[in-house]
């Protein structure tokens, strides 16, 4: 999925967040990937204010109806290399919400998606993991870990 | 106790409903909770709750026939216009002379009229689901017409609506009726979040809900869990060990520290003030480290569970908790007093939204923004619930009424919440709080209602099962919801340049998802402008 | 036949690669500062310690897809962001570093950089409303209201440092410094408010109304994406390079030191220092300041400082009637 | 709450904390960071007997139980069950493995679940 982004699209990766109807313990968990504790700006990765400066569409939450069009919308503005992200149990597939009667149920349901974090909310070490993955550190960081670590990490 | 079981109604027939308001309020029960919906077959049965800021409450209950009406209560207690278009959302109840009928509250515009409201028992969500992802999607989307619209004047310029989200804001929508710039009206248009959560708990057992129904908030995950489950036990008439009952209200505070912290990071953040966001999240961070010690998630502890506590907490994780409150109150404390006494802080914060006390009465407002007026309307204290009674802390109440005292407010709440966490800790008694086999039995008939204060303030659930597996009505009322027409009220007389800092002020959380539409009786043109296009400070008028 | 020294001033040395160099140097050191103010770690992984950072972001936003709105003006769309780099470049390769009289340098070139200093606003604005997007007529609103504000003490305090010298050039100026020593010991109100007038310009907090990131999305910036917007955000750093430039050279002396004629490199190295001191109070002015409201923009700003410059003012004339 | 410092102290703090060692975590997560969360259920399908419970109390509805061979009750045979965990619905609450009456399903301590395409690789 990185080589999407191409070799130095990687190393400078800027964020777009959209909340669609979620419950926002996954924006708060994305906020907080964002402060001091989990920084993810050590990977070149910013929160940008507009779509159209964006790389990477985060989106949270299960789709509902008002906010499918603007879910396409938001996708749309979005210039060409671009990545996106279903965050938490919900974005992934609609999570606990679904069979409720105005869920899309999971935002692949509405534009297409590149990484799923399942987790409800996943732990900001998760996020972090997931966008250090995305910007190609982490093979390198592990690798000079002293070869592989205790077995392939599920990932 | 903060749930009790609803034995006795007032039954009223539904054309008297405004004097019997009239006459209640008159007797003291000046705070309408919330208007429940009952779908009872051929028609529909609604509840009054309403409860003096003393704590005795009462239910006034009538029925209408299906698609009837019945007149609104709006000239007796002015916020009741929200709860009135919410029961018309799910219910199909016409309210007679409640002008704000015609606009849709939490369903979205291109809601399929040949089905049945949501919230009735034949309305099936599959079908409606089917049909609402089949209509177009101009049908969706609430652009009025616009007429006249110059090409370059920002005024009149349609801004393409989609609620957009810098890092955590939610989408939010009132309807502004605007005199030139000064705001004459507002009203509310949520449901940008509106999952259908009440009709979801219908079908599915008591254990599942509690987990559906905390997951309607992540901020204060924990009390909608805890206030269903002190209504169920209602019901059941269980008996909680004293120890769960001390786990639980330790998880409480702590998410209400928790929930505070993170809306002062937030205030700093609106005023661009990025680094006191960094310095209070990372200070939040331990606290965070705590809920997730204790209860395994961060955010959605779900630890509380019919009967008790799903996880026991160690007297060695006590010990570390304590000390670990101690730090963050201390450094807590040492941050924000030089950011409160910051001149530029001040100039900012105070003077903004400002309301007084019996608009805030008359709104049935709850939480913070009604402590910040000077009222001390904390179900903590009127009626108490878990450990408080055994508890000591005292309600923190300001007299400013703008934002800058509701920041002092929270702030001096996380103080106390930290002390209430020290003795709770200290008295933590001795026992089994984890229920040997989790819930899976059927519940007896019987209605409940169960309030505790939430960090947004007061959180209102109504339970009513019929001995079967799932409950047969969950209405849940949250603090937000009620908040809403404060900010909607605080709104008048502002101009378009302070709406962001008001909306702001009352911490909306999920359920105020709002956008804005403007309708500009001058020029008669009317304008879809979204939250955020309402963060621009300046139009073209001079500086003040 | 141009001189080969003149093209080496304007395109390498303190001309084109020197200011784009030290623009990525004054951006990286401003977010790693930034970061570790709050108590995180900046840039890291790209180039020794992140050090290559704003040049990956560059590179990544010249490559990606530029989408240009409908019912934009195409020409300005095209010419703005190209222009807004330009005069930075230009102004930055007027200043002396490591000479007294440089290749570029011409009778009155100090007033012409005055001249220039102000024009910069206007790409930006011509930027903004090229798009058809409330946010950004909105943020080009603000920024001119904004720019109306700063620009009067800038010029005012830059204008008080040539009337005490009574010389309109760099060079100029620098011997009247070699001998009467820093200008700023006899003007550091006008460095203060120079500096003040500094921030504004660079729309940095608490003065970053113009591309508010909370309040009107990215303001007159919204629109631009791909190649526009690289230019764009290098253009801002470049009038962080080039203001922090001629604030040293004007009050501080810039490449004047110990032994600064007989070695000439030996001025770029006091000239880095004083800009790295400049530069250094204005990213700590940045990481502790919240936005002001645009109400507070004007009492703030003019009505103390309009005063201060004032002072300052008497108290040029003073010295020069008493030099 | 009065003896606040305004902006001196804001300066006096920024100061402080520019010269502390940044509170940034390091990544990938080490194990003290790891061992107090829930985890993902993971099921020992040995011990498992194919009641169903955990199906009917799985809020999110995300374990579906799946036929995979023959148990023989008395001398019937009846096909043997086993829950299939679908990873993105779950909600990782726990709920699975406290009611399973024979303990099948255990709650890994492991996060860090990033998939790149429903299939589930990367």
């Amino acid at each position: 999925m990185a080589e999407k982004l191409g070799k130095i699209g990687r190393k400078s990766i800027w964020l777009f967040h959209f909340n669609a109807s979620g419950c926002n313990g996954c924006d708060i968990e994305f906020a907080a990937s964002v402060t001091s504790r989990y920084d993810l700006e050590r990977f070149g990765i910013q929160l940008v204010p507009s779509p159209r400066h964006a790389d990477v569409l985060v989106v949270t939450g299960a789709v509902n109806r008002l906010t499918r069009d603007s879910l396409k919308m938001i996708y749309d503005q979005i210039p060409e290399p671009k990545v996106v992200i279903a965050l938490g149990s919900c974005a992934c597939s609609g999570g606990i919400f679904n069979g409720c009667y105005n869920v899309a149920g999971g935002v692949d349901k509405v534009i297409p998606v590149d990484i799923y974090i399942p987790g409800c909310p996943p732990k900001p070490d998760a996020i972090v993991e997931a966008l250090a993955k995305l910007a190609g550190i982490l093979e390198k960081k592990k690798k000079n870990l002293k070869g592989e670590k205790n077995g392939s990490k599920k990932d | 106790m903060g749930a009790r079981k609803i034995e006795e109604y007032l039954e009223v027939e539904a054309q008297d409903i405004p004097s019997k308001v009239s006459e209640i309020t008159s007797k003291g029960y000046q705070h309408l909770v919330t208007i429940t919906g009952l779908d009872e077959g051929e028609n529909i049965g609604l509840i009054y709750h309403f409860s003096k800021p003393s704590g005795e409450t009462i239910h006034i209950k009538t029925s209408v026939k299906k698609h009837g009406s019945l007149p609104s209560i709006v000239d007796v207690i002015r916020g009741a216009y929200i709860y009135e278009m919410e029961v018309h959302d799910m219910f199909g109840i016409i309210f007679d002379n409640n002008q704000w009928m015609k606009y849709k509250l939490l369903l979205p515009d291109c809601y399929p009229l040949d089905e049945p409201p949501p919230l009735w028992k034949e309305a099936d969500p599959d079908k409606i689901r089917k049909k609402l992802y089949e209509a177009t999607s101009a049908a969706c989307t609430l652009t009025e017409p616009i007429s006249g619209t110059s090409m370059f004047s920002p005024e009149s310029v349609v801004v393409p609506f989609g609620p957009y989200h810098p890092a955590l804001k939610e989408p939010e929508h009132f309807r502004l009726v605007v005199e030139g710039e000064r705001i004459v009206q507002a009203i509310p248009r949520i449901g940008f979040v509106h999952r259908g959560i009440e009709k979801a708990a219908e079908r599915r057992s008591f254990l599942r809900d509690i987990f559906l129904l905390e997951r309607i908030c992540g901020i204060c995950s924990m009390h909608h869990s805890w206030t269903f489950v002190e209504a169920v036990e209602k019901l059941l008439g269980l008996e909680i060990d004293k120890r769960a009952v001390y786990i639980r209200t330790l998880v409480a505070e702590l998410e209400r520290i928790h929930s505070h912290s993170l809306w002062l990071g937030l205030v700093g953040y609106w005023m661009g003030f990025e680094t006191m966001f960094m310095w209070v999240w990372s200070i939040r961070e331990n606290i965070m480290d705590l809920l997730e010690l204790i209860a395994g998630n961060r955010v959605h502890k779900s630890i509380v569970t019919i009967g008790g506590v799903r996880r026991d907490v160690s007297d060695e994780k006590l010990g570390r908790i304590k000390e670990k409150v101690a730090s963050f109150e201390k450094r807590f404390t040492e941050v924000m007093d030089d950011i409160l006494t910051l001149d530029e802080f001040i100039a900012r914060t105070s003077g903004i939204g400002k309301y007084n006390l019996d608009t805030a009465r008359k709104l049935c407002v709850v939480g913070p923004p009604r402590r910040a007026v000077g009222d001390g309307y904390d179900i903590r204290k009127i009626e108490p619930y878990g450990a408080y009674e055994e508890v000591d802390y005292s309600v923190i109440t300001d007299m400013g009424g703008d934002v800058y005292s509701l920041v002092k407010v929270r702030m001096l709440e996380i103080l106390e919440s930290t002390r209430i966490i020290q003795q709770i800790i200290e008295k933590m008694p001795s026992g089994n709080p984890v229920p040997k086999r989790a819930f899976m039995g059927t519940v007896p008939k019987g209605e409940a209602y169960a309030r505790t204060e939430a960090p947004r303030g007061e959180l209102f659930y109504y339970v009513s099962a019929d001995n079967k597996h799932n409950p047969s009505r969950v209405k849940v009322r949250t603090p937000t919801l009620a908040n809403i027409t404060l900010a909607a009220e605080a709104l008048k007389g502002q101009t378009l340049s302070d709406v962001p800092l008001v909306i702001t002020m009352i911490d909306p959380c999920f359920s105020c998802m709002d956008r804005v539409l403007v309708i500009d009786r001058s020029s008669k043109s009317s304008r879809v402008l979204d939250e955020r296009y309402f963060r621009r400070i300046r139009r073209k008028g001079g500086i003040r | 036949m141009i001189g080969i020294d003149v093209l080496f001033t304007s395109l390498v040395f303190p001309g084109l690669l020197f200011s784009v160099a030290m623009a990525f140097w004054f951006q990286y050191l401003e977010r790693k500062i930034v970061a570790r103010i709050q108590r995180r770690i900046g840039p890291l992984y790209t180039g020794p310690h992140g050090l290559f950072q704003p040049l990956y972001d560059f590179l990544k936003m010249l490559f990606k897809e530029e989408i240009i709105p409908e019912n934009t003006d195409k020409l300005y769309y095209r010419i703005a962001p190209v222009l807004a780099v330009v005069i930075p470049i230009y102004g930055m390769a007027l200043i002396p570093i490591i000479c007294y009289k440089c290749a570029l340098n011409f009778e009155g070139d100090f007033l012409f950089t005055l001249f220039l200093f102000s024009l910069s606003v206007f790409t930006t604005a011509i930027a903004g409303y090229a798009v058809y997007s409330p946010y950004s007529s909105v943020g080009v609103g603000r920024l001119i209201v904004q720019y109306s504000i700063y620009e009067s003490f800038l010029a005012l305090s830059l204008a008080i440092a040539a009337l005490q010298t009574s010389i309109i050039d760099f060079s100029g100026l620098l011997q009247y410094q070699t001998i009467h020593g820093p200008l700023v010991f006899y003007q550091p109100i006008g460095f203060v408010v120079a500096i003040i007038a500094l921030i504004a310009k660079l729309e940095k907090p608490p003065f970053d109304l113009p591309h508010a990131k909370q309040e009107i999305v990215a303001g007159w910036m919204t629109e631009y994406s791909g190649r526009g917007l690289a230019f764009l955000k290098l253009s801002k750093d470049l009038s962080m390079v080039w203001g922090i430039s001629l604030i040293s050279t004007v009050y501080l002396g810039g490449p004047l030191g110990p032994l600064f004629p007989e070695a000439g490199p030996v001025g770029l190295l006091w000239f880095a220092i004083k800009c790295l001191a400049i530069s250094l109070v204005i990213i700590f002015v940045r990481a502790v300041s919240g936005r002001t409201r645009v109400y507070g923009l004007a009492e703030r700003l003019w009505a103390r400082v309009i005063p201060l410059v004032v002072l300052q003012f008497i108290i040029a004339v003073l010295v020069r009637w008493y030099m | 709450m009065s003896k606040g410092r305004g902006g001196l102290g804001l300066v006096v703090e920024a100061i402080r904390s520019l010269f502390e060692k940044p509170v940034t975590r390091d990544y990938p997560a080490s194990e003290e960071v790891v061992e107090t969360i829930r985890g993902m259920p993971v099921l020992h399908s040995e011990k498992c007997v194919g009641c169903g419970l955990c199906e009917r109390s799985c809020p999110s509805g995300a374990i579906t139980m799946v036929v995979v061979g023959k148990r023989k009750i008395g001398n019937k045979e009846v096909p043997l069950r086993n829950p299939r965990f679908d990873y993105f619905r779950c909600i990782y609450c726990g709920i699975c493995s406290e009611v399973c009456p024979r303990g099948a399903i255990e709650m890994v301590k492991k996060f860090g679940l990033i998939y790149t395409s429903k299939g589930g690789e990367k």
